[in-house]
């Protein structure tokens, strides 16, 4: 944990956390307003905005019909007219059907228009196999690289997704903020107060010598798992948690793959395809020089996720899949 | 005019499906499906009674309430228990469960989209299919009144009526997605966006499976005439929570009673009984005959085996 | 009632909104613009005679047909000739051209999609905002017969429904989507696309400009009064290609003569004439006055400079 | 051209061979028919499907509405009872709209219900950057490459193009075939009769021994451009065109970054979040011990593409930057 506050902390889960961000900042600015499917009475399908609507009222917690593509595209339209709109979309899965917007309007209105606009607008996307089915299960942030307007958030822990989901709704600029389903039961401490996460810088979740690994969301989790049983054979590995793409914490990573000179990418998103990719391929380009060792991505297999638990077994990256990846450069 | 011989199988027909989901639901209890589940026990007479008079080569794009449409399309029990047990002997050969993706190409069943209005495209376009190849098929999609709202109802609607397509929406209009009371989401009557269209828009009591067969039967008429497509609206309600395990904070007083009086199976049941077309022995006999077709198929369907971790990378 | 004043107003408007538009091809020609066009010839009536009952903060959401939205709405003409060009002076700052996204955020100019649909949920939005936001501003949304084909326009209308929103959508039905004429694409009549919603639906001549603005007019009053939402399909017909350079072979014969007899501009002219609210002389007039103001514009507009690569990296 | 066949060739354009190809299957086969937005009596915005209308009727080439949900989504149904739908959308920058048919149905739908399907479906995509704005000029290549189901297809040559749509088209699963828009106009030989070139094979389209050049679409015909600059200066690169990103021939790619041990990869999607991140990748990971130079990528800079001819000078890539690239590691 990078924060410095020294006050005592609060544990919450993290999908407290995002309710509690939520609820300040709607307490804090009467222009930020959350709406989505089943986000009022009934709480979210996460829980994640439980009490809002109580709280809040339903002119600014809104529950919308099954319309994805309103459910951005309007809150674009809001944001461009004064108002700072948090929206839900039910499923990341349901990324594609808003792809338009997301990607096309999002992402790139203010540039389009000349940089006349700013879109201080938050999309929550819940992500992540949670056995909700292949088109469910996805973890899409990839798809984004290369929407340039739009910076791109995933937290892995209570304290960053309180923090960085603060962050993202003061932001002046669209922020596609992924959630991984598993993490909300997940709870950890919370800096009390006005606590921000800046966006866009590292963390450094566990320090070490011998091999970066960097990891988001769920894997993060996976990752510390892994430098447990790694350290018993000696091998002492630094997880760093970029919590999200863009913008990218370059320096960080650098200065980690400088120390290590070896280098483990985990996501939960299939390998072909993922930002492991594009992490990887930048070290590539500019690090070359200090690795010892090829640049190993641990990810999902290359298929679609079955539906199926059992077999899902199959197709995730755990913790022993990033083991066998730092064993395999060390 | 339905046949006394048809009205005795709506009831035969319901009861399976209702026992269907007893059973599943007792395989989820016993932690044998790891998978959420969205019961159809109040809807039953939708499927039973549009798909009836279906043919095998007829296509349906399936909702995710209950399991009806595939039961009553011809879908073997067994395949579908062990979809849901996610075994190598359901349909998808141990990849399904949850909202399952059944499917079976000889039956005209195209699958179902998990994301909700992924069927209208692909119904129009099997309907436009039929017509390419020359034959008289239809399609029947079937979708909830939260799923109209998708974009894709519009496209492929117009799209439907400007090409007379053979194809009947029907949408179940259970008055919620998931919380949200249908009047709090959708703008006017569903069936009213017929007229948008230019199709017939009929309104049906989906708790009457007499009915919804009459309305379903003479859509399929017009649409195998080559007179193009019609919107049906059943009106119904869901008995149990959205999906198993739903908190039903949202439900209205009082609601759920007033509509269990109207169960599909047991009003039809004692129209049958009060018309003097069936015993109530008959009944029970069927019923009790569907509870062991049932549990015969729950028994196949466990003995079979998990796939491997091969099975991921087949039939990609 | 419209003023004689404001009836000779309409005549100006639609002027300059035809003059821009012949200059900024003169510019095209000259090499000046590297750019495809979709001209607005024929279709003046409907960005005038809707965007004049509108205020400074009611928004906008503008269609690719000719430029008379952005003018009408009272952006600098220099401004839209520069963003043309593509050069500093342009509201864009030298990033637009082709199809421009002209925007001016304290008109109430919110932009335009390259994907056609775009506009419907954002103008929902915009309606949102200004009713969360205690005002009783309104939005207009303009868009093509073509484009109501989109997804999008149902999952708009149906929330701008059900919500109140005080928006105003505007079909420009001009019976071509590029090549595709209307009675292929679009089955019903789009202005009953209303009655699915429980709208107001109304179909208004779009060659007329006063028709346009009472009927706008009174939808405006419906929605800032809090009635929410009205559904108007404008007829009308576009006298150029789809955009400069198209063959235009799917007109059928004699089509265009036909809608060039009711050209917006030319008829309400002689609507001033006849009924002796204006002289031709004073109409040659402002026609004479339009024109140097454009030509004004275009001169301005034409001494900026490119911008150098470092704008590509501005306002991202 | 890897094509071995010693008959006379015919020159015809781009877009002349995506209509002949068109023109051929559907002669072949009944069950292949065309739709899209202006492909009849107006031929399709770029004149790829000139002459179909006149020629295969109204039933078989078919004008839309402008509604691309239903584009795909209905190509996948008539694809799942039947037919071999061959769809366009005309502009490969709508992929946004049907982004969940495309990514989530079409390509997924075999395997989400158990393979039980076969989706014998070709959905063409103009791409690329030719002045028709932000929104339209992209090459959305990349956000498919976890789309599992579907290959994905991309010509750069008139007789790749004729060959591979011919392929694509007789192929039982769903392919995504993406046309840049700028070579529609380039004209090139083709072999006579039924020319098919298969899916998934690279094609070497200049052979050498110094630095591998991986390109693909448009960037083979700047990569040839900067062959012949290099090739003043003594450097000879290789060009590999891979045809597509799915089935990706690395076989072909390694066998090249095998000899040269110096890898540039181009292509006119941006570079963040285009696929020349996931080839770099795949190097890094397998091929890492036989580099002996950074990989070098060459593509748009990380905007938005302006609307602006003048601009897109500053954005795109040319031959001149991978001359560049190719000096920087040589
Ligand atoms: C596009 C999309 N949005 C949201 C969901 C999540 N979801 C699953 S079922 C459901 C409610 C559907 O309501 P309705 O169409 O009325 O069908 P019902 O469940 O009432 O039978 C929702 C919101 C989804 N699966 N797909
Ligand atoms: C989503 C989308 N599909 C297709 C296009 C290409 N396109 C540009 S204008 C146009 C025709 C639009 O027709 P209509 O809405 O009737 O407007 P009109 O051009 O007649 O004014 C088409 C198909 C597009 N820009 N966006
Ligand atoms: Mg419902
Ligand atoms: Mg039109």
């Amino acid at each position: 944990m990078s924060d410095d506050s020294n006050a005592p902390l609060n544990v919450r889960t993290f999908s407290q956390a995002i309710s509690d961000a939520l609820d300040e900042e709607l307490a804090r600015d009467d222009s930020v307003f959350i709406w989505g499917e089943d986000i009022g009475t009934y709480g979210g399908i996460y829980g994640a905005t439980g009490g809002l609507f109580e709280k809040h009222g339903p002119e600014r917690v809104i529950d919308t019909p099954i319309s994805e593509t309103f459910i951005v595209g309007g809150g674009l339209g809001a944001a461009l007219t004064g108002l700072r709109p948090v929206v839900e979309l039910q499923s990341g899965g349901y990324f594609g059907i808003a792809m338009d917007e997301l990607y096309n309007k999002v992402a790139r209105w203010r540039y389009m228009h000349g940089g006349k606009f700013t879109v201080p607008m938050v999309v929550r996307l819940p992500e992540g196999a949670k056995g909700a089915g292949q088109e469910h299960d996805v973890s899409p942030e990839a798809l984004f690289l290369s929407a340039f307007g739009a910076e791109i958030v995933i937290p892995s822990t209570p304290a960053d997704a309180k923090g960085l989901l603060k962050s993202a709704i003061r932001d002046d600029r669209p922020v596609l903020f992924f959630e991984h389903a598993v993490l909300y039961a997940t709870s950890g401490p919370i800096p009390p107060g006005d606590h921000l996460v800046p966006i866009g810088v590292a963390d450094i979740k566990r320090p070490g010598s011998d091999v970066t690994v960097i990891a988001w969301s769920r894997m993060v989790i996976e990752a510390l798992k892994a430098a447990e049983e790694l350290d018993s054979e000696g091998i002492d590995i630094e997880v760093v948690d970029p919590r999200g793409l863009r913008p990218l914490d370059k320096d960080t990573i650098f200065e980690s793959v400088e120390k290590t000179g070896r280098v483990v990418i985990a996501h939960e998103a299939p390998k072909t395809g993922g930002a492991g990719g594009e992490v990887a391929a930048i070290i590539a380009e500019e690090m070359i020089e200090c690795l010892e060792a090829p640049i190993v991505r641990v990810a999902s297999k290359d298929v679609t996720l079955p539906q199926s638990r059992h077999l899902q077994q199959y197709v995730l990256p755990q913790a022993a899949q990033i083991v066998d990846a730092v064993r395999s450069i060390s | 005019m339905v046949t006394n011989q048809q009205q005795v199988k709506f009831y035969e027909d319901m009861v399976r499906v209702m026992l269907w989901e007893q059973r599943a639901m007792r395989l989820m209890q016993e932690g044998k499906v790891l998978a959420g589940y969205h019961s159809g026990r109040g809807q039953e007479a939708i499927p039973v009674g549009a798909i009836t008079p279906l043919r095998d080569s007829d296509c349906i794009m399936y909702a995710h309430r209950g399991f009806g449409y595939t039961i009553q399309k011809g879908m073997s029990m067994v395949d579908m228990f062990a979809d849901l047990m996610a075994n190598v002997g359901g349909s998808t050969g141990g990849l399904g469960a949850g909202i399952p993706h059944f499917a079976d190409p000889k039956l005209g069943i195209l699958g179902q989209g998990g994301t909700l209005g992924t069927c209208f495209p692909i119904a129009a376009g099997a309907g436009f299919s039929a017509k390419y190849r020359g034959t008289d098929e239809v399609t029947i999609c079937f979708f909830g009144d939260g799923t109209s709202n998708r974009g894709t109802f519009h496209e492929a609607l117009n799209v439907a009526s400007i090409w007379k397509l053979p194809v009947i929406w029907i949408c179940e209009n259970n008055r919620y997605a998931v919380s949200v009371p249908s009047e709090k989401s959708t703008a006017g009557r569903i069936v009213d966006r017929a007229i948008g269209y230019g199709i017939p828009g009929r309104s049906v009591d989906g708790m009457d499976v007499v009915s919804v067969y009459e309305e379903v039967t003479e859509a399929i008429d017009r649409a195998r005439s080559g007179e193009g497509p019609t919107l049906i609206e059943a009106e119904c309600y869901r008995f149990r929570g959205h999906h198993e395990g739903d908190p039903q904070v949202y439900r209205e007083d009082g609601e759920i009673d007033e509509w269990r009086r109207r169960d599909p199976i047991e009003s039809h049941r004692q129209r049958l009984i009060d018309n003097e077309v069936a015993a109530a022995e008959q009944l029970d006999g069927l019923q009790a005959q569907m509870a062991s077709e049932v549990e015969l198929a729950a028994q196949e369907a466990e003995n079979f085996p998990m796939p491997g971790p091969e099975r991921v990378f087949q039939g990609v």
